[in-house]
């Protein structure tokens, strides 16, 4: 009877009563950068037309970020860096910047012009342009690492919610398989999983959710021990709720609060573990712009100190992606904690 | 002792005190224009609910205001001496040898990773530069003055190692070490249980007759004010309202607020049928919302716009007392004999048949002693061992216990989310003693319903109020269109006395009482026979606990509900059960009407509650009686009477031996005891009113 | 030995191409290669074409080896940046790396020179018969391996045996002189009996199948090199050879060091091929990323080799560049029996939208050939260039049309860039200059390991072929019908034929004609975008002298000294 | 607490055994072993091998039984001590991980020899006096290096005292032997980013231990501040720190293959990511072991360190 009932939504009255405008922007922002990204061969010719109610929306949700921000001005700053790139990813095909991969004229230094092109950050071995190289970079580390987070969460959240409420062998079960993907050094799971499926943007994904579920389950776990002695937990078991229900509607919602720091210090760790996968071989594939590609390929070529600027450029525009997580963590939890 | 010499000097003065809080919102006063004189020898009680502004004022004395906090104003004397003035170093010295603190939570204010004896030692140490060995001794000794056990074990031991009481007399004894002139103590029992708050209540009145020490005493209860204290400052919403000699202000006080905290706590004689107790109106402002003038102005009977909304109010003395101040504009013009707050007297219902029957439920845990592979030990934890007793229709059954006597286990087996180990219980014709909730049908599950403790869990805080009853509307099936499902949310509220707007506030919108009345309402949504009522007031501030508690009998009253009203409080199950079923460890000690368990005979147990609890009520004598020891852990119960411990009727040989017969005394009256029929009914009452009225 | 003595025995051949050289048909570098080949001395050969003979020592000895450097320093370790591999057993060596390690130890029959001219090594001399199938070796005397034993004309014959029982796995197996030797026996390859002779301590003799014209060029492939008679792998355990050091430690991935063997048991150790300037050789395996890094911190003193990409920091760093020019190259080649490639207009239409001389420079800006889509590079002695290729964008578009893409195709291109990044680079100009032909070229960039594990069925990749001495070798290992290495899947009877003829052809002209023939079959079908023919690039810091540019990378550090 | 060691323990070699098959399934692809044949013969050598040569190929590397039986050999090996052979290295692989571990033992050893006081320190510092100037100045370059990922900060401390200064050598390959000065540049990278971790972690604790209630109960019993601070807070606030940074033992073994490549430091990360890209089977095996054993242990050891530290569960 009530065992196979399929939850409902919590209520017509809450959902009438509140329009998400802000999920919205995050939907009209992020699925055309994604479609962009991910499968922009494939879209074509004139793939950079679904990136135009992205820039708006970019706009409209900083505004609204540094509204609900205010408080915190690290958080401020955090969301700055980080709408920077995100603004960067969704506008770079409008920007009159030269082609990412147009080799033009090999090793100029930056502010200097050559064959009537003047290159702000210079140009890289092949002769790229660097600023747009940067710009274009921070795309694939956007996509593919918020991408790959959100997946992690997804799987983390989910065997957490089920090791944590409903226990017993489930718990033994999940967390003896969270213990021994723990076990692994993050970076040795990277490496044998990747190296294993090949490397792809793809198998990021994989790979990151590989390591990093275990963890968000683990605390997941723990904030669903917590809640599912709460009242209103009680209340709904009371009621006969079916666990499920209670999961999702009961815990979920409440999971949500503690967990959003730790997916923005998460999203770091990500965009860290991309740009050192792809540094490393493991990761994306050339030839398109990457931070952790421009690395890669600059190491070989540029450690000296009059060609430092290529490794320079990149490694600046990761840190400071990551600075920008990570202020926006650190906002947030300063905001909590005075709540 | 009322007219001190002129010339002796209070050991402490507290004059014009002002004391903010700096937050994003900016200043917040916390206190505003506190005055208090305490002279050597005096107990001063500090009475008000939460965010009063009553341990701000400790803490203050003792110039401890944390990083955003300050004393924006007035001055603080010890013995004489501005402590505003003194440097960190004087301040240093005067602080844990001439003014000490004790806490509210022993176990938090105790290091944990420090032994007891290292804690303690470092007082002398500190302030009179005794040797190690020294310190030592001079705290074993200060243990056995607090009555503590083996106090060598204790130096020995760490924090966690000892109860709750005990940490509390090691804090105590720490304070007491150099011999404090002041003594602050700031709701030193209310993380106990009542039985052990008894004892440290009394320990606290011998240290003050032994040592001499002048004690500021804060808390939320009147009744332990009243126990302990020899005048009394009444605070409000950061101000005292009312500051007098203990028996001026508890039969004579003249602040309306003052008199509504009395109208709401259920004192003998109250009756939940012709004297219903009388809610403050209205809720404690925030700090930051804090009306002009009279900060009870909007909650008070005896508003006058114009007056009482005016600027600052000033302390005035009561004509004829000088040491009674009341911050009122118009208590002279009040008649207080005759503008009594009274609830409205209602009949009494009558009970119906029998809906709930318990028979000899017991419930057993298997604790396993966990082994690496296989061979851990198991230990059986009788958390119920045959309960028995029965509920009727729209009666109150009130269930007592206190930490550990296995009332929430006996909710749980109750709400299907356990399952009893042996015997019956019967809601109706269904048994539900082996069918866990998931197995239960829609109908049975509504027809059980619960009010928990906790406002601040009750709800689920990510969904508006509206849709969490809602959902047992549809869960239940009373209704499912939206439409019809709004009409019956909107409806709970009225009859919890909530505007409906509320339906799409989210709960961290409202306080903690508006909580507890949607909890009410969402128990009732799916129209139940019966409620469980676990603490529903116990964490709400006294003026609230009133209202809410008023609320649940009337719409329990209106709808004909059986209510278990589990409750460690007595003086409110006295309010408003019908019936009481007292348990101790899991075992029910004794049973019957309200009239019975109040009179003799009682079960030891009762008889050492009823003497624990205190009563706010100069007109009433208490009989005397603390108990030893602590309550034992359900783990590892005594052989024989679970109370056999602590019992002071305690036979050995039999007591601890044999579990005590059923003795019945009349219908439905019976006591688990060994002590015979006739030495039971010989008990003296233990609540009676004083022969002689107080001065 | 003196240039009369040469001349009495001359090969017929030599005077054949002596005549060639005079009436202009064979260039004069080119008949030195090949009258050394037959047996010449390099000097006469040298001395026979008018040009002067390159430094090298012309006493007694008939050293292959340059001449002494007068003002050079003994002493002093060289220190070279290079990937150290193991070295179990140098007949199966599959990587010119593991030759450089065991090459100072380890010696040869014959020595290819920088000048591609292939001179006398642990041979003194040679004599080819005059159908060039019977071979007769005049092993040096005085050479001794470093346990004492004299080299003889068994150490020889057990290394051809070795090389040629199968179940070692030499790819020896498959050079024209040693295959020549070898027959198929039930199913299995042997030995054929009398195929090799000795005639005396110092002489042997080789009874071929078919005239093999590269025998001594042959000899200094790098698998080729001699051990001991009593050698059994692997080689660490028994460190011997006839060279004059020894290998006193390698570590692979680590490490590979070489001592000047002074002694033998005991008797101070002589070294047949003169002075050598080095007491050790060092071999330091270092990622491609960090060699020039390690080079400028003069961790290293040489570079073995460095990518295109690398050369401006090379630039920027003190020290010798050494470039050689090579047969190596990227072949873009389309697989002619998968779609689309099976309408031989798309092909068409992917060269002619190309212009091979525009991505040179973007890939080499300096040094490197440009490609013709054939597989004969200019380096190639039988490389005759064809009509110049123009590039057609038009013509493109009308074949595609024609083909059936009015539109436009979108192809891919696999890409793993297995000789270095510049593989992507010359992918990347031509998917450019494929968009002005309405040709969008994907490129799928994969790891080098992933590539060889589809290189051959890809249906179009990027594949790097490596220097090999001769056109038809290349020729017929790549694109006969059939053969293993046949990426493209190229099969044409025509282009067999020409290419049979061009090998059974001993005049070098006629050859080259026919060769050209073959490769303007190739051209035509448009099996590959051939862009470009790579130089590779070495480096040697100011203070090695003498640091030899080898277009097949292989290490002669014999006369190199250190000032 | 025995107890706990022991099940930690099976646990542990109960986590090796599954991960080690499992590894061995995955590389046990037909791909893998391609792979590993074009490594040693070259993608021209093995396309032109014959169907027959290369199952003798195969054969002669132990390649062509199935995984579990190469795993059960495996497991009988490692029993009786033998880690395995190195198809890349070609030497056995207990010595060659016994050195490559030795060099980033001396990393980590330099590592934590800097971190732990640095981060200590920084953390008490700044927990001690939670908001105040010092606080905010400490939390906010722990934040700002903890954001500099280990590529970047490696590449920023090149180009400034390698290739811009000159002080310090670029690589540290350590050709001619051990050097102390190659060793500076990789051993700093780790150490910035990881100190701001530890840091904030230990600011957090002495934080919230200051906070305390017991905190109060010391300053009011009038004890001096220092003693308050070093007798009452340190001891509580420095038992999260203590296993946490037991436990970035675990992380260090993530956090060197960056470095170590980066700076061509021959020490296990390198060895791994070599061998995983080889694919050096057996070596990856041993180095995942010794990787799960540093994980387990370093948990171990932190639990007793938090036990012994704690006497809330020492004499519970």
């Amino acid at each position: 009877m009530a065992v196979t009932e399929i939850p409902s939504g919590p209520s017509v009255l809450d959902r009438l009563s509140k329009p998400k405008p802000v999920a919205v922007l995050v939907l009209l922002m992020w699925l055309p950068l994604m479609a962009y990204v991910m499968f922009g061969q494939a879209i074509g010719g004139e793939a950079r037309a679904v990136l135009l109610p992205a820039i708006p929306a970019t706009l409209m949700l900083y505004v609204l970020g540094i509204r609900a921000f205010r408080e915190s001005r690290v958080a401020v700053i955090g969301l700055t860096l980080v709408f920077f790139w995100l603004l960067m990813a969704v506008s770079a095909p409008y920007l009159p910047l030269m082609d990412p991969n147009k080799p033009i004229a090999p090793f100029t230094t930056p502010f200097t012009e050559r064959n009537d092109l003047f290159f702000w950050l210079g140009t890289d071995f092949k002769g790229r342009d660097m600023l747009s190289r940067m710009i274009w970079g921070c795309q694939r580390v956007l996509v593919w690492g918020v991408t790959a987070t959100m997946v992690a969460y997804v799987v983390g959240a989910m065997f957490g919610l089920i090791s944590g409420y409903l226990a017993g062998w489930w718990d033994e079960i999940i967390s003896f398989v969270a213990n021994v993907l723990l076990s692994f050094p993050v970076m040795v799971l990277f490496i044998v999983i990747l190296n294993y499926l090949g490397p792809s943007g793809f198998n990021i994904v994989v790979a990151v959710t590989f390591a990093s579920a275990p963890a968000i389950m683990r605390i997941v776990r723990g904030l669903a021990l917590d809640i599912k002695t709460r009242d209103y937990v009680y209340a709904a078991q009371t009621r006969g709720e079916h666990p499920l229900y209670i999961m999702i509607f009961e815990l979920l919602p409440n999971v949500r609060g503690p967990i959003i720091v730790d997916a923005c210090l998460r999203l770091g760790y990500t965009t860290v573990a991309i740009t050192t996968l792809t540094f490393l071989g493991l990761g994306l594939q050339p030839p398109d712009p990457d931070w952790g590609l421009m690395i890669r390929e600059s190491a070989k070529t540029a450690m000296l100190w009059k060609f430092s600027y290529m490794l320079l450029v990149p490694a600046l525009a990761v840190s400071s992606l990551i600075l920008g997580f990570n202020l926006m963590a650190d906002g947030l939890r300063e905001m909590s904690l005075r709540d | 002792m009322s007219d001190h010499a002129a010339d002796q000097v209070p050991v402490l003065e507290c004059r014009n005190l002002c004391i903010s809080y700096y937050t994003r919102a900016g200043e917040i006063p916390a206190v505003v224009d506190f005055n208090l004189k305490l002279m050597p020898g005096e107990a001063h009680g500090i009475v008000g609910e939460s965010g009063c502004g009553k341990s701000t004022v400790a803490l203050a004395i003792m110039q401890y205001m944390g990083k955003n906090g300050a004393i924006v104003g007035g001055e603080i004397l010890f013995e004489g001496r501005d402590m505003r003035q003194m440097s960190e170093e004087e301040l240093r010295r005067i602080r844990g040898s001439r003014i000490a603190m004790v806490y509210q939570e022993p176990m938090a204010s105790l290091n944990p990773s420090m032994t007891i004896g290292d804690q303690l030692a470092e007082v002398p140490i500190y302030h009179d530069g005794l040797s190690e060995r020294e310190a030592l001794a001079r705290a074993e000794e200060m243990l056995a003055k607090v009555r503590l056990p083996d106090p060598k074990r204790i130096l020995a031991s760490y924090p966690h190692q000892i109860s709750g009481g005990q940490q509390q007399r090691v804090v105590i004894a720490m304070a007491l070490l150099s011999n404090p002139k002041l003594l602050l103590l700031d709701e030193p029992t209310t993380a106990l249980d009542v039985t052990v708050e008894a004892g440290i209540v009394e320990l606290i009145n011998e240290i003050a007759e032994e040592f001499g020490t002048s004690m500021i005493y804060i808390s939320h209860n009147l009744g332990l004010i009243l126990e302990t204290c020899d005048r009394l400052t009444v605070m409000y919403s950061g101000e005292a309202v009312e500051v007098g000699d203990i028996h001026d202000v508890f039969d004579e006080m003249r602040h309306p607020y003052t008199r509504g905290l009395f109208g709401s706590i259920p004192l003998p004689g109250a009756d939940k049928n012709a004297h219903p107790l009388a809610a403050i109106p209205g809720q404690l402002p925030l700090p930051h919302e804090r009306p002009e003038g009279c900060n009870f102005g909007p909650r008070c009977t005896f508003f006058r716009d114009g007056l009482c909304n005016v600027g600052r109010l000033p302390m005035h003395a009561v004509p004829g007392d000088d040491d009674h101040k009341v911050r009122c504009e118009r208590f002279q013009e009040i008649d207080w004999d005759r503008d009594l707050p009274k609830g409205e007297a209602k009949p009494p219902v009558e009970a119906g048949d029998t809906v709930l029957s318990v028979e000899n439920m017991t419930k057993h845990y298997l604790i396993e002693d966990g082994g690496l592979f296989v061979g851990g030990s198991e230990r059986v934890v009788k958390a119920n061992e045959k309960l028995s007793f029965t509920a009727r229709e729209a009666e109150t059954v009130a269930i007592v216990g206190e930490s550990g006597c296995g009332k929430s286990t006996f909710a749980k087996v109750l709400m299907g989310l356990e399952d009893a180990t042996d015997g019956k219980v019967m809601l109706g014709t269904v048994e539900l003693g082996d069918l866990p909730v998931e197995r239960r049908n829609a109908e049975t599950i509504s027809k059980l319903q619960m009010v928990f403790q906790n406002p601040f869990d009750t709800l689920n805080p990510s969904h508006s109020v509206g849709s969490q009853i809602a959902r047992v509307i549809r869960k239940f099936g009373v209704a499912s269109k939206d439409e019809e499902v709004e009409e019956i949310v909107f409806r709970l509220l009225d009859t919890v006395k909530l505007p409906r707007d509320f339906a799409k506030r989210k709960p961290r919108q409202l306080s903690g009482g508006q909580k507890q009345r949607v909890g009410i309402a969402r128990a009732f949504a799916g129209n139940p026979k019966v409620v469980i009522a676990d603490e529903p007031v116990s964490a709400l501030d006294v003026s609230v606990q009133a209202a809410v508690t008023e609320l649940l009998m009337d719409i329990q009253r209106e709808n004909r509900t059986t209510m278990l009203f589990i409750s460690h409080d007595l003086s409110v199950v006295r309010y408003l059960a019908d019936r009481v079923v007292v348990m101790y460890l899991g075992r029910i000690m004794e049973q019957g009407t309200t009239e019975e368990i109040f009179a003799p005979p009682y079960h030891p147990y009762t008889e050492a509650l009823l003497a624990a609890v205190p009563i706010a009520d100069t007109r009433i004598e208490k009989r005397h009686i603390v108990l030893k020891g602590e309550i034992p852990s359900p783990t590892n119960p005594p052989r024989g009477c679970p109370f056999s411990t602590r019992c002071p009727y305690m036979m050995p040989g039999t007591c601890d031996a044999e579990l005590p017969p059923l003795r019945s005394f009349g219908e439905g009256h019976r006591i688990l005891c060994h002590l015979d029929p006739a030495e039971l009914a010989a008990m003296e009452p233990v609540i009676k009113p004083k022969v002689e009225a107080a001065e | 030995m003196s240039t009369n003595e040469t001349s009495s025995k001359m090969h017929p051949k030599v005077r054949e191409a002596q005549e060639q050289m005079d009436s202009g048909r064979l260039s004069r570098r080119e008949f030195v290669r090949y009258a050394a080949l037959l047996g010449v001395g390099a000097g006469a050969a040298y001395a026979m074409a008018g040009l002067p003979s390159p430094a090298v020592a012309q006493d007694a000895a008939n050293l292959p080896f340059p001449a002494d450097d007068a003002n050079a320093k003994a002493g002093g370790i060289l220190k070279v940046a290079m990937q150290v591999q193991k070295i179990d057993d140098p007949a199966t060596f599959s990587w010119t790396q593991a030759s450089n390690q065991t090459r100072h130890m380890l010696e040869y029959l014959a020595m290819t020179g920088p000048d591609n001219v292939t001179r006398p090594m642990l041979a003194e001399r040679w004599e080819a018969s005059e159908d060039l199938k019977t071979w007769t070796f005049y092993l040096r005397k005085g050479v001794k391996w470093h346990n004492g034993d004299d080299f003889t004309a068994e150490d020889v014959k057990f290394n051809f045996e070795r090389w040629t029982n199968p179940d070692l796995g030499s790819s020896n197996i498959g050079l024209s002189s040693v295959s020549a030797m070898v027959e198929d026996k039930d199913g299995k390859k042997s030995l054929i009996d009398g195929a090799i002779e000795i005639v005396d301590d110092h002489t042997i003799r080789f009874n071929l199948t078919k005239p093999v014209l590269s025998f001594p060029e042959d000899m200094y492939n790098y698998p080729t090199a001699i051990v001991h008679r009593g050698f059994k792998p692997p080689l660490d355990s028994s460190m011997n050879g006839t060279g004059a050091y020894t290998i006193t430690e390698n570590v692979v991935g680590d490490r590979c060091i070489l001592k000047k063997v002074t002694e033998v048991g005991g008797q101070p150790f002589e070294y047949w091929g003169g002075t050598v300037f080095l007491d050790e050789i060092h071999y330091y395996n270092f990622d491609a990323d960090n060699q020039l890094t390690a080079f400028a911190g003069q961790s290293v003193d040489a570079i073995y080799d460095f990518g295109v990409e690398q050369m401006e920091l090379a630039k920027a760093i003190d020290g010798n560049i050494i470039a050689a020019r090579t047969a190596q190259c990227l072949c873009c080649r389309m697989r002619v029996d998968a779609e689309p490639f099976t309408d031989e207009r798309v092909r068409k239409a992917v060269t002619m939208a190309i212009d091979n001389a525009a991505i040179k420079p973007l890939v080499y800006p300096e040094g490197g050939d440009v490609g013709e889509n054939h597989h004969v590079a200019p380096v190639h002695p039988d490389y005759q260039a064809l009509a110049p290729l123009t590039r057609d964008v038009e013509g493109a578009k009308a074949l595609l049309a024609e083909a059936g893409h009015p539109d436009g195709i979108t192809l891919t291109i696999d890409v793993g860039n297995t000789d270095g990044p510049w593989h992507q680079t010359a992918a990347e100009a031509m998917r450019d200059q494929l968009k002005d032909a309405g040709i969008t070229l994907n490129i799928n960039v994969i790891p080098a390991s992933k590539y060889w594990e589809i290189w051959t069925q890809t249906p179009f990749g990027a594949t790097a072929w490596t220097h090999r001495p001769l056109g038809t070798m290349v020729m017929s290992l790549g694109y006969r019908t059939g053969v293993p290495w046949n990426e493209s899947g190229f099969a044409s009877p025509e282009f067999d034929a020409a290419l049979d003829e061009a090998e059974a052809t001993l005049d070098v002209e006629a050859r080259k004609g026919l060769l050209a023939k073959a490769a303007q079959i190739l051209q035509d079908a448009s099996v590959m975008v051939m862009p470009i023919w790579r130089p590779v690039y070495c480096m040697a810091s100011k203070s090695v002298n003498g640091y030899p540019a080898h277009p097949t990378q292989y290490h002669q550090f014999n006369k190199v000294w250190m000032s | 607490m025995l107890k706990l060691i022991l099940r930690r323990l099976v646990q542990m070699v109960l986590i090796m055994a599954v991960s080690s098959l499992l590894l061995f399934a995955i590389f046990d692809t037909p791909e893998f072993k391609k792979r590993l044949a074009v490594q040693e013969l070259g993608g021209f050598a093995v396309s032109a091998l014959t169907e027959e040569s290369y199952k003798s190929w195969l054969a002669a590397r132990g390649l062509d039984v199935p995984f579990y039986q190469r795993y059960a050999n495996w497991v009988g090996n490692i029993l009786s001590g033998d880690l395995g052979f190195s198809y890349e290295k070609n030497r056995p692989v207990a010595p060659l991980l016994a050195d490559r571990l030795a060099n980033t033992g001396i990393l980590a050893f330099f590592v934590f020899a800097l971190m732990i006081p640095l981060s200590l320190i920084l953390g008490i510092l700044a927990g001690m006096k939670e908001g105040s100037l010092q606080d905010r100045t400490i939390s906010f370059v722990s934040v700002f290096t903890t954001s500099i990922p280990e590529i970047a900060s490696a590449i920023l401390l090149t180009i400034i005292f390698a290739l811009g200064l000159g002080w310090l050598p670029v690589k540290s390959a350590m050709i001619g032997g051990f050097n102390f000065r190659e060793l500076i540049l990789p051993v700093l990278t780790l150490v910035i980013y990881d100190f701001g971790y530890v840091a904030r972690m230990t600011r957090a604790s002495m934080a919230e231990v200051m906070t305390s209630q017991y905190i109060r109960t010391a300053i009011l019993k009038g004890l001096p501040y220092r003693r308050v601070v070093m007798r009452h807070a340190l001891r509580n606030a420095l038992i999260a720190p203590f296993t946490l940074i037991v436990l970035q033992l675990n992380w260090l073994l993530s956090g060197v293959v960056v470095v170590e490549v980066f700076f061509e430091y021959d020490g296990f990360g390198k060895l791994l990511l070599e061998a995983a890209l080889f694919p050096d089977v057996e070596v990856v095996q041993a180095c995942t072991l010794v990787a799960v054993a540093v994980a387990v242990l370093s948990q171990i050891i932190s639990d007793i360190g938090y036990t012994f530290l704690n006497p809330r569960i020492r004499f519970a």
